[in-house]
């Protein structure tokens, strides 16, 4: 259903009815009249640039002594001027992303460099299958609502596909009813697409319900019990992180994770194989999938990142010879 | 119907929080009626519900467990108990005796404070075993990176407590210093600052595409 | 001590205890408080919920300040309950977009004016040698810090060259700052352990004591 | 320092060897969890008084309220859960034990759905008692309201349309103190404890947004994220966990359970280091002996 809407349809008239109050509200307001501050066109993407021309030559006429005076008394005008600078980057940032998007959907070649995690996680599935052991999967402990345990479902459908062409065991415990579900299709259709469906069973995903400690401990058992040769850990973690580790690495398993829980990373990164940190988990998954939503908004971010390296070593060439105070108030927020 | 009208739902609610950003309050206010704060305070209710539907299935699953004596049944049952013992006294106005409701000395809050807040602690003090026999199997210097993780680690925990902190100072003077300006402050610093921008700059982009619809995840697509 | 305060220490002491027998491994003590502490937390929800939105954010302001436009957040929170029903249940998505699309329009702003803009801001550091040595170095660690990180987490190139190396010391600095969020991560366990040792021996022991 | 004390603390540390020792040769971890019962037991027993060095980024909180005009206005939020009350609460009571002292006024509210509400109470009003001051005219409590961004939004332009009434349901315009209160700009500071991600959003849209100083009491899961925030001066001062909660019980003067606790917290780490390096030498040395046997 996703692909159901395009930009170009209900997207575009939000993103015009935005476009217009911003281009309206400020008119109305005695303060705004000299223009200067213009939107550098030239890293605008051509698709949207008629969106922005229209805010950059109505909403955007703020002159740059505008935001570098002492917050503007707010009950002048309107518009916020001591906010423009938000404005520019929001309204930059929201063309980068959506272009990218549009480019992903329409299935432009977007290049994201291979994740060295996953090159391990098909080594760590061969070593199961030499051994003839399973291979256990958690996709986190979070609903499926959370952007974590769906690029670990994603990731789920790459090992499954590997498992199911090797015949391995394929072990994948998950705590809520929601991820059950989404667990067993992408497993069910890995399982076929390998040409295996006769191996797939449904206790391959199993729902173990329970407060997060009791959701653990059943899950060591099962690492004690089962001995699986390879764990695998992609998801939203918390303090479970520590224990699962430790476990299976007591079982003696191979293990592989993924976090974007920061304060969770160290414990993978001190009692795992391989660890996919923070984004990497997002890339990974977006790699593997080639979802349009998760490649086009990384390779949005990526662009915006390369521009705000370039910002930053701009402000810190202009720091070292000791000006470029008027720079440094562009990306004033209070 | 069914995806078009919560999309448009979603565009205007997120599109008066960007709109009120950028304006001033007065513009925003009509009569009896402030905008921004009334919005908000709209969805501060509807987050109350949404607290309401996780008690909900607590109940259904126990009770269906419960109905059908599946394995532990009783502990399922016990399960039920507690959250009618929680639930009934409170809301019943305090009016009536003042065991009810949720103030001071009502049973709400003696069962909170004797019962609930103390295993809710004990729940998380038991980390503290795991994280030292974890710390004691798990952490190995198997290549650089874990290494530097781990002499970094040591480091932090000696400093952080009184007696590490003088163990470090007898070695020379200024390494606590050293620990805190370039470690915490420095490495560690901007460390973090790349991971709150990148992080930032990705909750940014799922909330552009939940705004206008693209991400529709959370409507269960 | 009077009596009430002795049977509420015990009763704390007793559950702690069960919870913690787990360590030694799982029994009946332990599945029992588990339970309930999970079914005492549901319930504290709705006696928080009935007292602080629904009366106090929702009737009261309706009966005293007349702002009966409150009745629609209060059908929308309804709303939410069709969930339940696999006919009904888009009806549900109405209250979940209002919230979703509120807190997205909030963060898409906050997240790029209140972290990105500040962040980047004060990363912009003299790398002057002329300050001063230690100023000197730890800008110099900052910047080379915060550049190597963003760099990491790029995905658009393959980390060969250059970018490789950089993409090597940022994963050093990411491992530096790991290593002390190890650390802290270890103190907050050990503290909360503190925490209930210190209940078990001045309080519970106390109590143990005071009877002879 | 007591010869008894100095044999006691001996014989413990020559007991968590043993322990080891026995985990090492039995694998069994159990062993090491009575080892760690024991280094946090002992000391709550018999507690070292040991010097505490106060961190620069506490002393950096203390100072900015110490700065603050008396009667000033502060907003003090228990955005934590129970399960982190040993690290939380004392950070609570410092901050209430420095504010009743300097006669501010304060106003405590939670964004935390399972247990905030009492825990505020039942804290505010424990120290409100010691330092003789009244409900309604010294300090409110707010109470909790759900989903905290829009909370949070929400104060910054009415706390009334947000919280209609106090905790006990008493509407705000019945509190003397509420009278002159209306938002984020008629406070001076806020002193944010807490154990959860809110930190950020204080950080990112109240203090961005309304230009108010916001300090932190956070666990120590947390804290090392928030050296990015005090750098960039969005924070000013944090309190780092139980060491951080110490630091401020020893500048207020009013040592606690967070300074008791320092004791038993330095066993703990070094006991940790210890099995640490342990562990990675038997590693080593394995590693080596199979090389060896390798070459044979």
């Amino acid at each position: 259903m996703r692909r159901g809407l395009t930009i170009s349809g209900i997207n575009v008239l939000a993103i015009l009815l935005m476009a217009f109050t911003f281009a309206v509200w400020p008119l109305s307001a005695p303060v705004m009249a000299d223009s200067s501050q213009v939107i550098d066109d030239s890293t605008t993407p051509e698709i949207l640039t008629d969106t922005l021309s229209e805010l950059s030559s109505d909403s955007a006429v703020v002159s740059a002594s505008d935001i570098m005076s002492d917050k503007p008394a707010q009950n002048d005008s309107v518009f916020r001027t001591d906010r423009l600078n938000a404005l520019v980057l929001m309204i930059l940032f929201s063309i980068v992303i959506l272009v990218y998007t549009k480019w992903a959907r329409e299935g432009k070649r977007l290049f994201i460099r291979k994740i060295s995690g996953l090159d391990e996680v098909e080594e760590a599935v061969g070593r199961a299958t030499e051994m003839g052991k399973p291979v256990l999967f958690i996709p986190g402990i979070q609903e499926i609502d959370e952007i974590e345990t769906i690029a670990g479902i994603s990731i789920l459908g790459r090992v499954a596909r590997m498992t199911a062409s090797y015949d391995t065991p394929l072990l994948v415990p998950v705590r809520y009813p929601m991820v059950l579900a989404a667990g067993q299709e992408v497993v069910e259709q890995a399982y076929i697409e390998a040409g295996n469906p006769d191996s797939y069973n449904r206790d391959i995903v199993r729902y173990v319900a329970g407060e997060q400690f009791a959701f653990t401990a059943t899950v060591n058992g099962m690492m004690m019990r089962e001995r699986p040769a390879t764990n695998i850990y992609m998801g939203a973690f918390f303090a479970e992180s520590l224990l699962l580790a430790e476990t299976g690495n007591a079982a003696g398993s191979i293990q592989i994770a993924g976090t974007a829980q920061p304060a969770q990373l160290p414990f993978f990164v001190a009692a795992c194989d391989y660890t996919l940190m923070g984004e990497e988990l997002y890339a990974a998954s977006a790699y593997l999938s080639h979802e349009p939503l998760l490649l086009g908004g990384l390779k949005g971010q990526d662009w915006m990142k390369i521009l705000l390296i370039i910002l930053i070593v701009i402000g810190i060439i202009l720091a070292s010879f000791g000006f470029g105070d008027w720079y440094f108030s562009l990306f004033e927020s209070m | 119907m069914k995806t078009t009208v919560p999309i448009i739902i979603a565009f205007l609610s997120g599109f008066v929080m960007i709109l009120a950003f950028f304006v001033s309050p007065e513009s925003v206010t009509f009569g009896n009626f402030e905008l921004e704060p009334e919005v908000l305070s709209w969805v501060t209710i509807v987050g109350g519900f949404t607290l309401l539907l996780g008690v909900v299935s607590i109940v259904r699953v126990n009770y269906n467990a419960v109905k059908r004596r599946n394995d532990g049944w009783v502990y399922k049952l016990a399960t039920l108990i507690s959250v009618f013992a929680m639930a009934i006294p409170a809301v019943i106005p305090n009016g009536l005796s003042p065991l009810f409701g949720t103030g001071p000395g009502s049973i709400y809050d003696w069962l909170f404070n004797y019962l609930d807040a103390p295993m809710m602690s004990t729940m998380f003090a038991m980390l503290a075993f795991y994280i030292a026999s974890a710390a004691f199997r798990a952490f190995r210097t198997r290549n650089t990176e874990a290494t530097l993780l781990l002499v970094t680690a040591v480091l932090v925990m000696l400093w952080r407590i009184p007696m590490g902190e003088i163990m470090l100072k007898s070695i020379h003077e200024s390494i606590p210093g050293l620990i805190n300006t370039y470690i915490m402050n420095g490495a560690n610093m901007a460390v973090q600052r790349g991971i709150i921008i990148g992080a930032a700059l990705g909750a940014a982009a799922m909330s552009l595409r939940i705004m206008l619809g693209i991400e529709r995840t959370y409507m269960g697509k | 001590m009077n009596l009430v305060d002795f049977l509420q220490i015990w009763i704390i002491a007793f559950f702690t205890l069960s919870l913690f027998s787990f360590l030694y491994k799982d029994n009946p003590f332990y599945k029992i408080a588990e339970h309930i502490f999970a079914g005492l937390s549901a319930g504290y929800y709705v006696g928080l919920i009935w007292h602080s939105v629904i009366i106090q954010q929702m009737i009261d302001p309706m009966l005293n300040n007349d702002k009966w436009w409150l009745v629609f957040p209060g059908l929308l929170g309804v709303l939410m309950f069709s969930r339940f029903s696999k006919r009904f249940s888009w009806i549900s998505r109405m209250s979940l977009a209002f919230v979703m699309g509120n807190t997205a329009g909030i963060f898409l702003l906050s997240e790029l004016h209140g972290k990105v803009l500040p962040q980047i801001q004060s990363t912009m550091m003299s790398l002057n040698p002329g300050q001063g040595f230690a100023d000197f170095l730890l800008a110099l660690v900052i910047v080379v810090g915060v550049l190597s990180t963003l760099i990491y987490f790029y995905f658009s190139k393959e980390h060969k060259g250059a970018l490789g190396k950089a993409a090597k010391v940022g994963i050093w600095m990411i491992m530096i700052s790991f290593g002390a969020h190890f650390g802290y991560t270890v103190m907050a366990r050990i503290s909360l352990l503190i925490g209930r040792v210190q209940f078990l021996i001045d309080d519970w022991c106390g109590s143990i004591i005071q009877l002879f | 320092m007591n010869l008894w004390l100095i044999l006691a603390y001996v014989l413990l540390i020559a007991a968590g060897i043993f322990l080891l020792y026995k985990a090492f040769k039995s694998g069994d971890r159990r062993f090491i969890y009575l080892a760690v019962a024991f280094y946090v037991i002992f000391p709550v027993l018999i507690t070292l008084h040991l010097p505490i060095e106060i961190s620069p980024e506490v002393r950096q909180l203390y100072k900015a309220v110490e700065s603050l005009p008396d009667s000033a206005t502060v907003l003090l939020t228990f955005d934590y859960y129970p399960s982190t009350l040993a690290e939380t609460e004392p950070m609570s009571r410092g901050a209430l034990h420095h504010l009743f002292r300097k006669h501010c006024r304060i106003v405590t509210m939670t964004t935390v759905p399972l247990g905030g509400p009492s825990i505020a109470e039942r804290v505010t009003r424990n120290l409100a008692e010691e330092y003789g001051k009244v409900y309604g005219i010294d300090f409110v409590n707010l109470g909790y309201k759900a989903n905290y961004v829009a909370v949070l939004k929400g104060m910054g332009s009415s706390i009334e349309t947000i919280y209609p009434t106090d905790n006990s349901g008493t509407p705000l315009s019945d509190i003397p103190i509420m009278k002159d209160i209306k938002s984020y700009s008629d406070m001076d500071f806020i002193y944010v404890v807490s154990d959860n991600g809110i930190v950020d959003y204080w950080m990112s849209i109240v203090n961005a947004q309304y230009d108010i100083r916001v300090g932190t009491g956070v666990t120590a899961v947390m804290a090392p994220r928030f050296y990015a925030y005090l750098q960039a001066g969005q924070m000013t001062g944090m309190l780092g966990g139980m060491k951080g909660a110490a630091d401020y019980e020893m500048l207020v003067n009013q040592p606690g359970t967070a300074t008791k606790g320092m004791t038993a917290q330095s066993l703990v780490h070094l006991f940790i280091i210890l099995s640490v390096i342990a562990g990675n030498v038997v590693f080593i040395i394995e590693k080596k002996r199979k090389r060896q046997g390798a070459k044979v």
